[in-house]
């Protein structure tokens, strides 16, 4: 199992796509924001920590394609498949190289980008916390989706419709940690709430996305 | 004589075909009827005005919306457990009239929003959270469509469709958790509240079974049609085999 | 370890291409399947490595126990030979490369990137991955595919090592291997007949 | 025609959008099927006419 995530991890830095492109992308989404929405730092600073989600919530599903698209054609699944491996570890395993690659770096710059965004001073902590505790679950979500498309050629849009509103709670209770940090009030229950989508899901997931994959590969 | 036996897609087209003109007439004659009543011969309300007409179709829609999911998940159930094809091609076949009702309580909400609320959309946890059932519908839809191999895409839809109930019901908690909403409570329910009087109240639950039923048709009618594809693709594929 | 099939039926895109298709493959023994294209060669191969679920019938003695290699190579291009071959290693456990680059002439190019192989050299490499999986039954979908005559060589002395060790083999291939001791199985008789029933019976 | 006030937008856009959809699902329903059965009786005349 360590060997398929430091494989997966080495593969996701050499190609490139893994650390650069995710990162690239939540910080021009950041920069946009502004232009878009008019560079008033009151306003800016209230939307700030619903941007910071948004943008890695995007971010995120940029990259979901590569976590099984690419095992898939160059045949490496159906070798995962009859290898001693149970299919819900290795997709439990591509999910946490999804999370390492795309989502940790994610929350360790979403300060930086707050910063852009004129984040108030209390909102960083729970900015970072709220995506350190939300984000594995948009991985293993995410590669629930992978796994739903992974035979088809042109996934990529089609994933990104089923996975969206999967992300719906998850981004709910995220946002609102974060605002309600920001805000300087009590995060608790979404805090708890949030905790309890990624556990769950961490949980649970797996098994339907391996159940998926199997369906998918025969 | 046990239920499976419909399972047999013949038999299944057989016993509607018998079934479905009554389905039809019935429910032309309680929706008609229903809606007729409610928009020619029904007062206004002294508070909503003759905006109260709306909820002849808003809630009737609203609800088999909730239903058509509901059916869609039995019938994703019986497939994986029993993998009945008929069940699989009903859930496909009633998917795009249960999106059909989500958009109509949609829209028949926002009309409904703006005098009273004064807004055509408002992020309140009720219409929210059917926005989201819409997109659910969508994507369910297109996971059909995208996928050649009949029984993976049963397969897979069905899948998709229990994960897609738990994170509906998910959402629907955090919809709630994040607005709480201007939304009044559900104007009506089964046992009839006291703040709904029968005047408006009998064309509503005509209406509301004229709903159910027009569901019903259309959901056999669209299963026939569905295993008549599926059985055109078998005929095909048995072609190019030989 | 006794590999046996019994009375397969299997099944591709919901309809059934091969049936009653029997045979036993036991320690030290190869067998070559044989016949035309679309037969069912592939989806029978994906059937006894238990990628796919057989219609009728049953395999015994494969859990576990089978090494498959198909039309594709799972070779990361990003990664070099000995990566690839060390993760495959791990993955099953197995701690010594060097047997399987040696087997397969890959020690030259053990340091490159297998992005630079020819396609004959990844083939190599796809194959060498047999060797560090230390499963007994190995399941090979047109193995032979883009060697030249000297790999393939290397290939069936690699076969012929892992029966002597008390292996098997069940390989698809139109070539004619330098195996002489294989057996061949011609699935030719086994085709389906149209009308048999199958996933779309309830249809028909 | 019931005298509808100043919601007579909302009221007749309500059912006319409703009945609109309404009418599509089942004219796209019908087109549908009428397809797929004539597809259906292709094939099976041709199965037919091949024994």
């Amino acid at each position: 199992m360590r060997a398929l995530l430091y494989r997966d991890l080495i593969l996701a830095i050499r190609a490139g796509g893994g650390f650069g492109l995710g990162l690239a992308f939540f910080l021009i989404v950041t920069v946009l924001v502004p232009f878009g929405v008019g560079p008033q730092s009151t306003l800016l600073r209230e939307i700030a920590p619903g941007i910071l989600w948004i943008g890695a919530l995007l971010a995120c599903l940029l990259s979901l394609d590569r976590i099984l698209a690419l095992d898939w054609e160059d045949g490496s699944l159906d070798l995962l498949a009859t290898a001693p491996l149970p299919l819900e570890a290795v997709v439990a395993i591509k999910a946490l190289a999804h999370w390492i690659t795309t989502a940790l770096p994610l929350v360790l710059v979403a300060p930086v980008l707050g910063v852009l965004l004129n984040l108030p001073a209390t909102g960083y902590l729970w900015v970072v916390i709220s995506l350190a505790v939300g984000t594995p679950a948009l991985s293993v979500i995410g590669t629930f989706g992978a796994a739903l498309t992974a035979g088809l050629k042109r996934g990529g849009l089609l994933m990104s419709l089923l996975v969206l509103p999967l992300y719906v709670p998850t981004l709910i209770f995220g946002a609102e940690v974060a605002r309600r940090g920001a805000d300087g009030l009590t995060v608790q229950s979404p805090l708890m709430l949030l905790a309890g989508i990624s556990f769950g899901v961490m949980a649970l997931l797996p098994f339907a996305s391996a159940a998926v994959l199997r369906i998918n590969l025969r | 004589m046990s239920l499976w036996e419909y399972a047999n897609p013949v038999k299944f087209i057989r016993t509607t075909d018998k079934v479905l003109p009554w389905v039809w007439v019935l429910c032309a004659a309680t929706l008609g009827t229903g809606l007729i009543w409610g928009f020619f011969f029904t007062p206004d309300d002294f508070r909503m005005g003759s905006t109260v007409k709306i909820i002849y179709i808003h809630v009737p829609s609203a609800l088999m919306a909730i239903n058509a999911w509901l059916m869609m998940l039995v019938a994703s159930l019986i497939w994986i457990v029993r993998r009945h094809h008929v069940s699989a091609l009903a859930a496909r076949a009633a998917a795009p009239v249960g999106a059909v009702m989500t958009l109509i309580a949609l829209v028949t909400g926002a009309f409904w929003g703006q005098p009273m609320w004064g807004t055509w959309w408002e992020w309140d946890p009720r219409l929210t959270s059917f926005l989201i059932l819409f997109l659910f519908y969508l994507g369910y839809i297109a996971l059909w469509e995208a996928i050649e191999n009949d029984d993976t895409a049963a397969d897979l839809t069905s899948i998709l469709c229990l994960v897609g109930s738990v994170f509906a019901i998910l959402s629907r908690y955090a919809v709630h958790f994040w607005n709480q909403g201007l939304h009044q409570g559900a104007t009506f329910s089964l046992d009839k509240e006291e703040n709904i009087s029968d005047v408006f109240w009998y064309p509503a639950v005509l209406s509301m079974v004229g709903f159910g039923r027009l569901f019903v048709a259309l959901g056999f009618f669209r299963t026939q049609t569905e295993i008549r594809a599926r059985l055109t693709r078998a005929l095909l594929a048995r072609e190019g085999q030989m | 370890m006794t590999l046996s099939a019994r009375d397969l039926t299997v099944t591709r895109g919901g309809m059934a291409i091969l049936e009653g298709v029997s045979f036993d493959l036991s320690e030290g023994e190869a067998l070559v399947l044989r016949g035309p294209n679309g037969i069912g060669k592939t989806t029978l191969l994906r059937s006894v490595a238990g990628l796919q679920p057989v219609e009728a019938g049953e395999v015994t003695g494969a859990e576990d126990q089978v090494a498959y290699a198909g039309h594709s190579d799972g070779v990361k291009a990003m990664l070099s030979v000995t990566e690839n071959l060390t993760f495959w290693a791990s993955v099953f456990g197995v701690a010594n490369i060097a047997p399987a680059l040696a087997a397969f002439d890959l020690v030259d190019l053990k340091s490159r990137l297998a992005g630079t192989l020819s396609a004959g050299q990844k083939r190599r490499l796809g194959l060498a991955r047999l060797m560090v999986t230390n499963r007994p039954i190995w399941v090979l979908d047109e193995p032979t595919v883009s060697l030249d005559a000297a790999s393939v060589a290397l290939f069936d002395e690699a076969v012929r090592r892992h029966l002597g060790s008390g292996g098997s083999a069940l390989m698809a291939t139109h070539i004619d291997l330098g195996l002489s001791e294989a057996r061949v199985l011609d699935l030719g008789p086994y085709k389906a007949s149209p009308s048999a029933r199958q996933m779309d019976e309830a249809f028909l | 025609m019931p005298v509808l006030g100043k919601y007579s937008l909302e009221v007749l856009g309500s059912y006319g959008v409703t009945l609109t959809l309404l009418v599509l699902i089942v004219a796209f329903s019908l087109r549908r099927a009428r397809k797929v059965r004539l597809a259906l009786e292709e094939v099976e005349s041709r199965r037919v006419a091949n024994g």
